[in-house]
C-alpha cells in the first residue's frame, strides 16, 4: 500500500502536530492519568509516522510494546499509587519553569538549526524501498538482518530484559527487611 | 515529509520530554517524559534509516523499545519502593541527600 | 535474500569463540547465580556468593587464556576483541569480583543479603565489559543500559531506607534522561555518517571533511555529554555525590570503580574514533578540545574544593571521584598528541579503581548498620587502634593525593607528563594545583586517623572477605606504585588501537 | 663483600627503612620493651652511619664525577632508572644525615612514650627518604624520594607534635606539595624536551643536562622552568618570603623531628638547587641570580630581625634557620668556588648547630614543658654543664671563628663579596644581628638571677644527654678547625659544578 | 715553638675548663699562671731567636696545619713571629702573667675561680693567636676569640643582668666592627688574591703603581671600622665603659692592656697598606683625636673609679690612633706598650682599692685611703704620674712621641690641629687622673672604716643595679667563705701587691725603650713599619716642654681642686650644671643609640613578624586556603538535592557546549 507523496506529507504533518500537542499534554497535564493517556496518543502518532516512513514492523512494535505494555505498566502504577498522589500542579517555581522552558527552547532552536544545516551521509545503503519490497518486505528484511548482523544486540536485549525483571522483582518484592 | 522535518518533529518531542523532566515534580510524569525523549530518538532513527536506505536505524529502534520497557519496569519498581517508604512520588520529597 | 546475510556471520571460528568465552561465562554464571539464589533448597548465601566469585574467576581465566592474541572483531564487527578489551575485561571482572567479595559481610551487616545482589552485579559487569568493548553504538547503548539498570537496582537495594530509594531514583531519573540524550546523539551520528560502527566513523573522520557537518557535530556532542554524565564531570556531575552517599557502601564501591572504569573505557574508544587518536585534526576536534579543556578544569577544581567541605567520607570520596574524572579528562586531552596520552588514561583508571576499591572497602568495613559511622570524625584514632587498617587507608589517601611511591602517583605522573608533552602546560599546571588542594582533604582523613583521639570505644569486626580485598588493594597500590613498568606496558599495548 | 661494595649506596639508603620494618614487629608495651625497641632503632641508625663512613673513606676526592654509581632500569617506558651515585657534595650531606639521625633518636629517648615504634619507624623511613633524595641521579627517582619524605615528616609533626600540630603539619605538607608539584610539571616539560631533542625518553640527570632549553629573558621556557624548580627548592630551604611554614613546623614538631627537619630536610632545598636547578637551567639561573641573591640577603636580615623578637625559643631558632639558610642561597647564587663551597659547608654547619640548638631546646622543654623565654633565667647556675654546651652551640650558630659556623659564613661572604659587594655587606649585618638575637636569648634564658622557682630544681644533663651533645660539640670544633676534612672531598665536585653552570 | 706559645694557654684553658670543678681556687690560678708564664718564656726565647736573625729576614713562620682550602684559596694556619709580634707577645704574656698572678689573690673568694682562669687562659690564647697570626683570617680568629672572652668575662657574674647585658653589648658592638673588618678582608682578597701578610706586602710592592686606590681606601677604612669596634673608638666605644662590669683583672688585661689595643696592632700590622691610603689615615688620626678628647671630657665627671679608667683608656687609645694615623706606627706601638704597663697598673690598683673597700667603686665614698693601703697608693700614684706625662716616666716619652709626630706630620694644618687636640687631652688627662687619685687616696675617709664590709647589704647599696643579696657570686660568698673577711678597709695580700710593684717599675722605666731620637723600639720595628725617618729637631723640644707644662698644669689644678680646695669642684659643678650633666651622662650617647637604633630595630622586627609574616605571608597562604574552602562552601550550595536543579545544570552545560561548537562551525 503506497500513498501518494502529497498525502504522505499531509498525514505526516497531521500526526506530527498531534504528536507534539499531546506530548505537551503529557508534560503539562496536572493529572497523571491524563498525562498517561496523552502519552498513548503520542505513541500512536509516532507509530503512524513510522508507518509513513515505511517502517511497518517498528510501527507495530511501537503500538504493541509501548502503547500496549509500557503504558499499561504506567497506568497500573498510577492506579496503585493513586490514593496518595498529591501535588498535581506543575511544581517548582514559575521562574524555574520559565527558565527551563527558555533553556529547552533555546536548545531546540540550536538543534533545529543544526538539523537544517547538516546533511545526512552521502553514501546511501542499498536497501531502497523497492529493494526491500523485492526482498520480501520490511519485516522479512529486518528479521534477516537482526538474526545475522545484529545477533549480539538482540541477545543482549534479552539479558537486559532479564535484568529489568530481576531488578523490579528485587525492588518490589513484598517482604521488606526491617526498617532501620 | 523530508528527513529534516521528521527530525524537527523528533527534536520537538525530545525537548518537550526534557522540559517535562525539568518542570514536573511528579516522578511518574518525569518517567513518561523520558519515554517521550526515547521516542524522539526513535523517530530520528527511523527517519535516518529511510534517508540512508539502511535497516540499521530501524533495528536500533527495535532494541531501544526493549530497553525502554526494561527501564520503565525498573524505574517503576524503584518508585514503588520509594512510595512504600515515603508515601510520595514528588521530587520535592527526595532532597535528603544534598550538598 | 541470501545477499543480506554475510557468510562470515554464519561461521564461528575457534578463536572467536575463545574471545567470546568471558562474556558467555559471565552471562551463564549470572543466570546460574540467579537460579541458585531462588532455589528454596539453598539456604546459605555463601553458595550464591561463591558461585558468583567462581563465575568471575572463570571469566578472568578465560580472558587470560586469550591474552596477547591478535585482535579481531566479533559479531559482525560489533564487538572488539583486542588488548584493550582484554585489559578492561580483567579490570572490570577483577573489580566486580573484589566488590562482590567485600559485599558479603556488608550485606550481612545491613540485613539485605539477597541472591539478586550477586546476579545483578554480574549482569552489570557483563554490561560493563560489553560497553568497554563495543564497536557499535547500538550495542554500546544497550550495554550501557544493561549496566545502568543493574546498578539502579543495586543503588536502591536497601529498600527500606529512604536514602537508598532516593539515591536510586535520582540516579534513575537523571541517568535515563542522560541515556536519552546520548541516544539522540547516536541517532544524529548515525544520520550524519550512515553507520553506527565506530571503526567506520574513524575512517570517515580521518578521510573526509564530512565531519564539519553540524549534524555529526551535534550528535557527537550529545554522545560525549552522555559519557560525561556517566563519568560525572562538571556540570553533569551533580547526581553523583547524592547517589554515592545514599547507595549501600558496597554498591558505591562498585559504581566508583567498575562503573566508572567501564564508562571511561567506552568513552575513550568513542573519543579516539572521533580522530583524537591522531591529534587535533579538525575543527570539530578543536572545538571539543576546548570544551573538554574547560570541563576538565572545572571538574578538577569543583570536585576538589567541594570535597574540602565534606564530613561524610562517602560523599567526600564522591567529590574526589569527580575530581579524578577531571584528571582523566586531562589525559584525554593529551590523548593523541603525546606518546602516552591514552595509555595514561588507562593507567590512571587502573590506579583510580584500585585505590577507590580499597578505600570504599574500608568504609564498608567500618560502617555500621544503616550506613552509619561514615563521617570523618568516626575515623578518629583509627590509625593506632587498628594499625593495619589505618595503614591501608593512609596508603589509599596518599595514593589519591598522588604522593609517591603509590599507584596514584604513577597515574598522575602519566597524565600530567602526557599533558605537558601535548603542549597543555596551563592545563597541567592547573591540574597540579588542584591536586595540591586535594591533598588537604585526603590528609584530613589521616589527621583524624592518626592525630585525633577516638570519640568512642569501638571494636572493628574484621570480615575476612573485606579484609582480603583491602589487602589486595593495598598491595596493588604499593606494588604497582613502585614498579609500574608492567602496568604501563600493558596499558600501552591496550591503548594502541 | 662484593654485594657490599657494589651496592653500598643502596644499602645506606634503604638500610634504615628496611631494617626499621622489623621494629614494627617488636612489642612496645612495657618500659623494658620500649627500651629494646629504642635501642634497636638507635642501633640501626648507628649501623647506617657506620656504613656511610665507608663511603667517606672510599670516596676518591680527586674525581669530580659520581662515584659508587648504581644503575638499573626501573620504568623503561619513560627512561626512568634506578640510578644512584655520590659526588663530593652529596657525600657530605649523606654523612650529615646519617650522623644526625642517631643523635636525633638518642635526643628524644625519653620524650616519646606513646606509639613509640611507629615513631621510630617513621624517623628511619624519613632517613631513607632523605638519603635517597641526596643520591638519586634520576630526576624522577629524586622526586619520588623528595615527596615520599613528606609523609613521615608530616606524621611526625602531626602525631607527636605540640598543641597546634595539626595546623603546622598541614601547612608543612601543603606548602611543600604546591612547590613540588609545579616542579613536577617542569620536570615533565624538561623530559619532553629531551624526547624532542634527543629522541628518547630519559629521566637520567646526566642526559637531561644535555637538553638545551631555549632561553630568552624572563618569559622564556628556561626561566619559567627554573622558577618552577626554584619554587620547590626555595620553599624547602626556606627562602623568604616562603618561609612561614618553618616556624610553625619547628615549634610543633617533636625534638627529633625538628632536628631532622632543620638539620637535613632544609638542606634538600639547597641540594636541589645545586644538583638540579642550576645545571639544568644555567642561563636562566644567571639571569635571575640577582633576584635570588637579594632574597637570600633579605632572608638573612629578616630572619634575624624576626628571630630577635620571638618569645619562644624554638621559634627563635626556627627563624634563625631562615637567616642561616639565606646565607646558603646567597652563596649558591654568587657562583664562585668560595661561595658555593661555603654554601655547602654552611648547610652542614646549619645541620649541626641548629640541630644542636633544637636538641637543647628539647632538653629544656623536657624539664620545664615550656619554651617561653620569659619562663627561664639564670639556668647557668642550676645546670652548668648544660650551660657550657649551650654556649658552644650558640657560638657555633653565631659563627665564631674556630667553630664550624665561621668557615661557612666566611667563605660565603667572601665569595659573595667578589660577586656583589653591596649585598655581601648587607648580608654581613646578618652576622651582627645573629649575635644580637642569639646572645640576647642566651642571656635571658641562662643569665640573670633565677626568678622562677620552678627553675630552681632542674636537673643538669644526664649521661645520655651528654652523649647526645658530645658528637655535636665535637663536630662543631672539628669542622671549625679542620674544615678540610669535608672541603677537600667537595672541592673537585664543586669545581665541576661551576664549570657546568657557567655558560 | 710558636705553636707552643699558643698551646700553653690553650692547655691551661682545657685543664681549668674541664677539671675546673675539682680544682681549688689556688691550684687553678697556679695552673693558669704557669701556662701563661710558659708562653712568656717561649716568647722570650723566640724574641732572642728573632733578634739573632738578619734584619731583612727577621721573621719566624710556622704553619701548624692547613685550615681552609677551597679551589685556589688556601688558608694555612700560619703563625708569624716578627719584631712587631715579639713586642706584642711580650706585652700580652708579660703583663698577662702579672695579671694572672694578681687574679689569684683577687679572685680567691669567688665561687668559680677555675672558670675565671680558664677564661683568662682562653683569652690569652686568642690574643696570642691574634698577634701571632700570619694571615688575616687567623688574626680574625684571635680577634673574635678575644671578643668572645671579653664577652664571657664581662658577664662573668652572669647572675647580674646588667653585667650580662654589658657582655652582650660588648660582643655586639664588636661584631659591628668585625663586619667592617671582614669587608676589609674581602676587599683585600679581591684585590690581591691572598690574605697572607707577607704575600700581601709583596703584592702591594709588585703592583705599586696600578693599585685601585679607591678600592684600597675602602679596604683600609673598613679595616679601621673593625679597629674602631675592638679599640673602642667613636662611634663604637660605648661598650668599653660598660665592660667594667667584669672583674677588675679582666679590665686590666683585656680592656686596658691587650685586647683593646688590637685595633692599633692591626693597623700597624697592615701599615704598608694603610700608608697608601692617605684618606683613611686622615680618618684614623681624626677619629683618634676626637675620641681622645671626647673620652677625656667624660672622664672628668665620672664617679666610678673603673669608669674613669675606662674612659681614660678610650682616650689613650685615641692617642694611639692619632699616632698610627699620622704614620708614626712605632710611636703608636710605643704608647701601646707603655699604656699597657701603666693602665694595667692603674686598673690593678683600682682593683686593689675595690677589693679593700669591699666592692665599693664610687670614689666619692672613698677618700684618705693612702693611710689604709699605702702600697696600693704608691703604685697607683706612679701610674697616675705616668699617664699624666710626668717627665721621664713611661707615659711622658710615648705621649710626647705622639704629640711630636702629630705636629710634624705632613698633613698641612691637620698636623698642628691634631697636636692641639692631643695637648688639650693631655691636660685633661693629667687633671682627671689627679682628681681620681686625690679623691680616692687623699682627704678624709667618706666612709666608716670600721663597719665597711661588715654588712653585705651596705656593700651593695651603692651599686646602681640591684640590691638583693645574690646579685653576684662574689659578694654572696664573701659573707660565708671569706676567711679573713674582717670588716674594715685593708691592704691587699702580697700576691696582688707584687704585680702592682712590678708594673709600677715598668711604668717608670718603660719609656726608655723609646727615647726620643734614639728609639730602640722604632729601630726594632723597622723591618715591619719602616725606619722612623724624622730627626727630632728643635721643635721637638718645644713640644716636649709644652707637654711638660700641660702635664703639670693639669696635675696642679687637680691637686688644687680636690686636695686643697675640695669645695671648688662643687661650685664649678653648680655653675656649669648643664655641662656637668651632659658630661656625667656621657653625652647621652647610650640613650641616643638606644633611641635611634636599638628601639626602632625592635619595632621594625616586631612589625616584620606580626605584620609581614603573620599578616601578609601567612595571611596570603591562609587566604588561598580559605578561598578554596569558601569556593567549596559556595559550590556545594548548588548541590541542593533537587534532581531538577541537577538537570538544569546538565541542560546549561549542554547549551553552552552545543552553542560553542555550533558557533565554531560558523566561524
Amino acid at each position: 500500500m503506497e500513498l501518494p507523496t502529497g498525502a504522505t506529507d499531509i498525514f505526516f504533518y497531521i500526526f506530527s502536530t498531534l504528536g507534539v500537542l499531546f506530548a505537551l499534554g503529557v508534560v503539562l497535564n496536572k493529572n497523571p492519568i491524563a498525562s498517561a493517556f496523552s502519552l498513548v496518543v503520542v505513541f500512536f502518532c509516532v507509530a503512524a509516522n513510522y508507518a509513513l516512513m515505511h517502517a511497518h514492523f517498528i510501527a507495530a512494535i511501537q503500538i504493541l510494546v509501548y502503547a500496549g505494555a509500557i503504558m499499561v505498566l504506567f497506568v497500573f502504577v498510577i492506579m496503585l499509587l493513586n490514593a496518595d498522589i498529591k501535588n498535581l500542579d506543575l511544581g517548582k517555581s514559575k521562574l524555574f519553569q520559565g527558565g527551563s522552558a527558555v533553556l529547552c527552547a533555546a536548545l531546540l532552536a540550536m538543534f533545529v538549526w543544526a538539523a537544517k544545516n547538516g546533511t545526512t551521509a552521502v553514501t546511501k545503503g542499498e536497501l531502497s524501498s523497492e529493494k526491500i519490497e523485492s526482498l520480501g518486505g520490511n519485516v522479512q528484511v529486518l528479521s534477516m538482518i537482526m538474526f545475522s548482523d545484529y545477533v549480539l544486540p538482540f541477545e543482549l536485549t534479552s539479558i537486559l530484559l532479564l535484568v529489568g525483571i530481576v531488578g523490579s522483582v528485587a525492588l518490589a518484592k513484598r517482604k521488606l527487611e526491617q526498617k532501620q | 515529509m523530508t528527513t529534516t522535518t521528521s527530525l524537527v518533529f523528533a527534536m520537538c518531542l525530545f525537548f518537550i520530554g526534557l522540559f517535562g523532566v525539568l518542570a514536573r515534580r511528579n516522578i511518574l510524569i518525569i518517567m513518561m517524559s523520558i519515554e517521550l525523549m526515547l521516542n524522539a530518538a526513535n523517530v530520528a532513527f527511523v527517519a535516518f534509516a529511510k534517508d540512508l536506505q539502511d535497516a540499521g536505524g530501524q533495528l536500533a529502534v527495535f532494541f531501544i523499545i526493549t530497553v525502554a520497557a526494561a527501564e520503565a519496569a525498573v524505574g517503576l519498581g524503584l518508585l514503588i519502593a520509594l512510595f512504600r517508604n515515603l508515601k510520595s512520588v514528588s521530587t520535592e520529597d527526595i532532597q535528603l541527600l544534598k550538598e | 535474500m541470501d545477499q543480506l546475510i554475510k557468510p562470515q556471520n554464519l561461521t564461528l571460528s575457534r578463536e572467536q569463540l575463545a574471545m567470546m568465552m568471558p562474556y558467555l561465562i559471565l552471562a551463564v554464571g549470572a543466570m546460574a547465580t540467579l537460579l541458585v539464589g531462588v532455589m528454596k533448597s539453598v539456604r546459605s548465601n555463601l553458595v550464591v556468593a561463591g558461585l558468583s566469585l567462581i563465575t568471575v574467576a572463570a571469566a578472568i581465566l578465560s580472558v587470560v587464556s586469550v591474552w596477547g592474541e591478535p585482535s579481531m572483531t566479533l559479531f559482525n564487527g560489533m564487538l572488539a576483541a583486542d588488548a584493550y578489551s582484554n585489559l578492561f575485561n580483567v579490570l572490570l571482572l577483577g573489580t566486580t569480583g573484589l566488590v562482590l567479595l567485600s559485599s558479603y559481610s556488608y550485606l550481612e551487616k545491613e540485613g539485605i543479603h539477597y541472591a539478586e545482589y550477586y546476579s545483578l552485579g554480574l549482569f552489570s559487569c557483563l554490561g560493563m565489559m560489553l560497553l568497554a568493548s563495543s564497536l557499535d553504538l547500538v550495542v554500546l547503548f544497550i550495554a550501557l543500559e544493561t549496566m545502568s539498570i543493574g546498578v539502579y537496582v543495586l543503588v536502591g537495594f536497601r529498600r527500606a531506607d529512604v536514602r537508598s530509594n532516593e539515591a536510586a531514583l535520582k540516579y534513575f531519573v537523571l541517568g535515563s534522561a542522560a541515556s536519552a540524550i546520548m541516544l539522540f546523539g547516536i541517532a544524529l551520528m548515525y544520520g550524519a555518517t550512515g553507520t553506527m560502527n565506530i571503526h567506520q566513523i574513524i575512517t570517515l573522520v580521518t578521510s573526509a571533511a564530512g565531519i564539519e557537518n553540524t549534524l555529526f557535530l551535534l550528535g557527537t556532542t550529545l554522545v560525549i555529554a552522555g559519557f560525561l554524565f556517566k563519568v560525572a564531570t562538571v556540570p553533569f556531575h551533580m547526581w553523583m555525590p547524592d547517589v554515592y552517599e545514599g547507595a549501600p557502601t558496597s554498591v558505591t564501591n562498585f559504581m566508583t570503580t567498575a562503573l566508572k572504569a567501564a564508562a571511561f573505557a567506552s568513552f575513550m574508544r568513542v573519543f579516539m574514533s572521533l580522530g583524537f587518536a591522531q591529534g587535533l585534526t579538525s575543527k570539530l576536534n578543536m572545538g571539543i578540545h576546548d570544551v573538554l579543556w574547560v570541563i576538565a578544569v572545572a571538574t578538577m577544581f569543583l570536585g576538589n574544593v567541594i570535597a574540602l567541605t565534606q564530613q561524610n567520607i562517602k560523599r567526600m570520596l564522591a567529590y574526589s571521584s569527580i575530581a579524578h574524572s577531571g584528571y582523566i579528562i586531562v589525559g584525554f586531552l593529551a590523548g593523541g598528541r603525546s606518546e602516552y596520552g591514552f595509555t595514561s588514561v588507562v593507567v590512571y583508571l587502573i590506579a583510580y579503581v584500585v585505590m577507590n576499591l580499597g578505600a570504599f572497602a574500608i568504609v564498608s568495613l567500618l560502617g555500621e548498620r544503616g550506613d552509619r559511622n561514615t563521617d570523618v570524625q568516626d575515623y578518629a584514632g583509627l590509625g593506632f587502634k587498628n594499625p593495619a587498617l589505618g595503614f591501608a587507608m593512609a596508603v589509599f589517601m596518599f595514593s589519591m593525593a598522588g604522593i609517591p611511591p603509590t599507584l596514584g602517583f604513577a597515574g598522575k605522573y602519566l597524565i600530567f607528563s602526557s599533558a605537558v608533552q601535548a603542549g597543555e602546560i596551563t592545563l597541567a599546571v592547573l591540574a597540579v594545583l588542584c591536586s595540591a588542594i586535594s591533598a588537604y582533604y585526603y590528609l584530613r582523613v589521616i589527621v583524624y586517623m592518626y592525630m585525633k583521639e577516638p570519640m568512642r570505644e569501638r571494636k572493628v569486626e574484621y570480615a575476612y572477605s573485606t579484609s582480603l580485598v583491602i589487602l589486595a588493594a593495598t598491595i596493588a597500590t604499593l606494588q604497582f606504585g613502585i614498579f609500574p613498568s608492567a602496568l604501563i606496558e600493558a596499558a600501552k599495548k591496550a591503548a594502541t588501537l | 663483600m662484593e654485594l657490599f661494595t657494589n651496592h653500598i649506596v643502596s644499602l645506606v639508603v634503604f638500610g634504615p627503612a628496611l631494617l626499621a620494618l622489623g621494629l614494627l614487629f617488636l612489642p612496645d608495651k612495657t618500659p623494658q620493651q620500649k627500651h629494646i625497641v629504642k635501642s634497636a632503632a638507635l642501633g640501626i641508625s648507628l649501623l647506617v652511619f657506620f656504613i656511610s663512613c665507608f663511603l667517606y673513606a672510599w670516596f676518591d676526592a680527586s674525581q669530580p664525577g659520581f662515584q659508587f654509581v648504581e644503575n638499573r632500569g626501573w620504568i623503561e617506558a619513560f627512561g626512568i632508572s634506578y640510578s644512584l651515585g655520590v659526588d663530593g657534595i652529596s657525600l657530605v650531606l649523606i654523612l650529615l644525615t646519617t650522623f644526625l639521625t642517631p643523635i636525633a633518636l638518642l635526643g628524644s629517648w625519653n620524650a616519646i612514650e606513646e606509639k613509640l615504634k611507629t615513631y621510630l619507624f617513621l624517623i628511619l623511613v624519613l632517613e631513607t627518604g632523605m638519603l635517597g633524595a641526596f643520591v638519586a641521579l634520576d630526576i624522577i627517582l629524586f622526586y619520588v624520594f623528595w615527596e615520599a619524605m613528606l609523609i613521615p615528616m608530616y606524621l611526625l609533626i602531626g602525631v607527636w607534635g605540640g598543641k597546634d600540630r595539626i595546623y603546622a603539619s598541614m601547612k608543612f605538607f601543603v606548602y611543600t606539595l604546591v612547590g613540588s608539584l609545579l616542579m613536577l610539571v617542569a620536570i615533565f616539560y624538561l623530559m619532553s624536551m629531551h624526547k624532542m631533542q634527543l629522541g628518547n625518553y630519559s629521566a637520567a640527570l646526566l642526559d637531561l643536562y644535555r637538553v638545551k632549553v631555549p632561553f630568552d629573558g624572563l618569559w622564556s621556557a628556561q626561566t619559567l622552568l627554573f622558577l618552577a624548580f626554584a619554587l620547590a627548592f626555595a620553599i624547602k630551604v626556606p627562602l623568604f618570603p616562603l618561609h612561614t611554614w618553618l616556624p610553625d613546623a619547628h615549634v610543633q614538631a617533636p625534638t627529633a623531628g625538628s632536628v631532622i627537619l632543620a638539620g637535613v630536610l632544609l638542606k634538600l632545598g639547597g641540594y636541589g638547587f645545586i644538583r638540579f636547578a642550576f645545571p639544568l637551567f644555567p642561563q636562566a639561573m644567571q639571569f635571575v641570580a640577582p633576584v635570588f641573591m637579594c632574597l637570600g640577603v633579605v632572608a638573612i636580615v629578616y630572619g634575624a630581625w624576626v628571630a630577635m623578637v620571638q618569645p619562644d625559643i624554638k621559634k627563635l631558632v626556627a627563624y634563625s634557620s631562615v637567616s642561616h639558610m639565606g646565607f646558603v642561597i646567597l652563596g649558591l647564587f654568587s657562583l664562585n668556588s668560595l661561595a658555593v663551597s661555603g654554601s655547602v659547608y654552611q648547610m652542614l654547619n646549619h645541620g649541626i648547630s641548629t640541630g644542636g640548638l633544637f636538641l637543647i631546646v628539647g632538653m629544656l622543654y623536657e624539664r620545664r614543658h615550656t619554651r617561653e623565654i620569659e619562663e627561664f633565667g639564670g639556668i647557668t647556675r642550676i645546670m652548668p654543664i648544660f650551660a657550657v654546651i649551650f654556649m658552644i652551640v650558640t657560638l657555633s650558630s653565631i659563627a665564631l671563628p674556630g667553630t664550624n659556623g665561621f668557615v661557612g659564613e666566611f667563605l660565603i661572604l667572601m665569595g659573595a663579596y667578589q660577586t656583589n659587594k653591596v649585598l655581601a655587606v648587607v648580608a654581613g649585618t646578618g652576622v651582627i644581628f645573629g649575635a644580637v638575637y642569639m646572645l640576647w636569648m642566651f642571656q635571658r634564658v641562662m643569665f640573670g638571677p633565677v626568678k622562677n622557682n620552678e627553675n630552681k630544681h632542674l636537673k643538669d644533663l644526664s649521661l645520655r644527654e651528654i652523649c647526645v651533645m658530645a658528637p655535636i660539640i665535637a663536630a662543631i670544633f672539628i669542622m671549625g678547625i679542620f674544615p678540610n676534612i669535608f672541603l677537600s672531598k667537595m672541592d673537585a665536585s664543586i669545581k665541576a659544578f661551576l664549570s657546568q653552570v657557567k655558560v | 715553638m710558636l705553636g707552643l706559645i699558643l698551646a700553653f694557654p690553650l692547655i691551661g684553658f682545657l685543664i681549668n675548663g674541664i677539671f675546673g670543678s675539682k680544682l681549688s681556687a689556688k691550684t687553678a690560678g697556679i695552673i693558669a699562671s704557669s701556662a701563661i708564664f710558659g708562653s712568656f718564656v717561649l716568647t722570650a726565647a723566640s724574641f732572642i731567636q728573632l733578634s739573632g736573625l738578619d734584619e731583612s729576614s727577621r721573621a719566624i713562620e710556622q704553619t701548624l696545619f692547613q685550615w681552609i682550602t677551597v679551589d685556589t684559596f688556601s688558608l694555612p694556619f700560619l703563625l708569624r713571629f716578627d719584631p712587631l709580634t715579639a713586642i706584642m707577645c711580650s706585652v700580652v704574656t708579660g703583663v698577662g702573667f702579672l695579671i694572672h698572678v694578681y687574679s689569684i689573690g683577687y679572685m680567691s673568694h669567688d665561687r668559680t675561680p677555675p672558670k675565671f682562669f680558664a677564661y683568662l687562659n682562653l683569652f690569652s690564647f686568642a690574643m696570642l693567636a691574634l698577634v701571632l697570626g700570619g694571615n688575616l683570617p687567623i688574626l680574625f680568629l684571635g680577634w673574635e676569640g678575644v671578643g668572645l672572652c671579653s664577652y664571657l668575662l664581662i658577664g662573668y657574674w652572669y647572675e647580674d643582668n646588667e653585667k650580662a647585658s654589658a657582655g652582650k653589648k660588648a660582643f655586639v658592638v664588636n661584631r659591628i666592627g668585625d663586619l667592617g673588618f671582614l669587608i676589609g678582608i674581602f676587599t683585600l682578597y679581591g684585590m690581591f688574591g691572598t690574605l697572607d701578610f707577607a704575600q700581601l706586602k709583596q703584592g702591594v710592592a709588585a703592583s705599586a703603581g696600578n693599585l685601585d686606590i679607591g678600592l684600597l681606601t675602602l679596604a683600609t677604612a673598613c679595616l679601621f671600622v673593625g679597629a674602631m669596634g675592638k679599640s673602642a673608638q667613636i662611634p663604637l666605644y660605648v661598650w668599653l665603659p660598660d665592660a667594667m662590669a667584669g672583674p677588675t683583672p679582666v679590665s686590666a688585661l683585656i680592656h686596658a692592656a691587650t685586647m683593646v689595643t688590637a685595633g692599633v696592632y692591626m693597623i700597624v700590622r697592615l701599615n704598608f697598606i694603610f700608608v697608601l691610603t692617605p684618606d683613611t689615615m686622615m680618618l684614623v688620626s681624626g677619629i683618634g683625636a676626637l675620641t681622645a678628647l671626647f673620652a677625656a671630657t667624660i672622664a672628668i665627671t665620672q664617679r666610678d673609679i673603673k669608669k674613669v679608667l675606662a674612659y681614660s683608656t678610650v682616650s689613650q687609645l685615641g692617642y694611639m690612633f692619632v699616632a698610627v694615623g699620622v704614620g708614626a706606627f712605632a710611636a703608636g706601638v710605643f704608647h701601646l706598650v707603655t699604656h699597657a704597663f701603666f693602665k694595667a697598673l692603674l686598673f690593678l690598683g683600682s682593683g686593689s682599692v675595690i677589693h679593700g673597700m669591699h666592692e665599693e667603686q664610687d670614689i666619692m665614698k672613698m677618700g684618705g685611703l693612702r693611710k689604709y693601703m699605702p702600697k696600693t697608693f704608691a703604685t697607683f700614684a706612679i701610674g697616675t704620674l705616668a699617664i699624666a706625662g710626668f717627665p721621664l716616666l713611661s707615659g711622658f716619652f710615648s705621649k710626647d712621641e705622639i704629640l711630636y709626630s702629630a705636629f710634624s706630620s705632613h698633613m698641612g694644618l691637620a698636623g698642628p690641629a691634631l697636636w692641639a687636640v692631643c695637648t688639650v687631652t693631655a691636660l685633661l688627662t693629667a687633671f682627671y687622673m689627679t682628681r681620681l687619685t686625690c679623691v680616692t687616696f687623699f682627704g678624709e675617709p667618706r666612709f666608716n672604716p670600721k663597719t665597711l664590709g661588715s654588712n653585705p647589704g651596705h656593700a651593695h647599696a651603692s651599686h646602681a643595679h640591684d640590691d638583693h643579696d645574690h646579685g653576684h657570686g662574689r659578694g654572696h660568698d664573701d659573707d660565708h667563705g671569706h676567711g679573713h673577711a674582717k670588716p674594715g678597709v685593708h691592704e691587699s695580700p702580697n700576691v696582688m701587691v707584687i704585680p702592682l710593684i712590678v708594673l709600677a717599675v715598668l711604668s717608670i722605666i718603660g719609656g726608655f725603650i723609646g727615647l726620643p731620637g734614639h728609639s730602640w723600639l722604632a729601630h726594632w720595628l723597622g723591618p715591619v713599619v719602616g725606619e722612623h725617618s724624622g730627626e727630632h729637631g728643635s721643635m721637638a723640644y718645644l713640644i716636649m716642654a709644652i707637654s711638660v707644662v700641660v702635664s703639670f698644669v693639669g696635675m696642679g689644678v687637680g691637686y688644687f681642686f680636690y686636695v686643697k680646695r675640695p669645695e671648688v669642684p662643687k661650685k664649678v659643678q653648680q655653675n656649669f650644671g648643664f655641662v656637668h650633666k651632659v658630661l656625667f651622662n656621657k653625652y647621652y650617647i647610650d640613650e641616643l643609640y638606644n633611641f635611634t637604633i636599638v628601639q626602632p630595630l625592635k619595632k621594625v622586627a616586631q612589625v616584620c613578624w606580626m605584620y609581614f609574616d603573620v599578616l601578609v605571608v601567612d595571611g596570603t597562604v591562609l587566604a588561598v586556603a580559605r578561598l578554596s574552602k569558601f569556593a567549596g562552601e559556595v559550590s556545594r550550595l548548588m548541590q541542593t538535592g533537587a534532581i531538577q536543579v541537577y538537570a538544569v545544570f546538565i541542560l546549561i552545560g549542554l547549551l553552552a557546549t552545543v552553542g560553542y561548537l555550533l558557533y565554531g562551525t560558523i566561524h
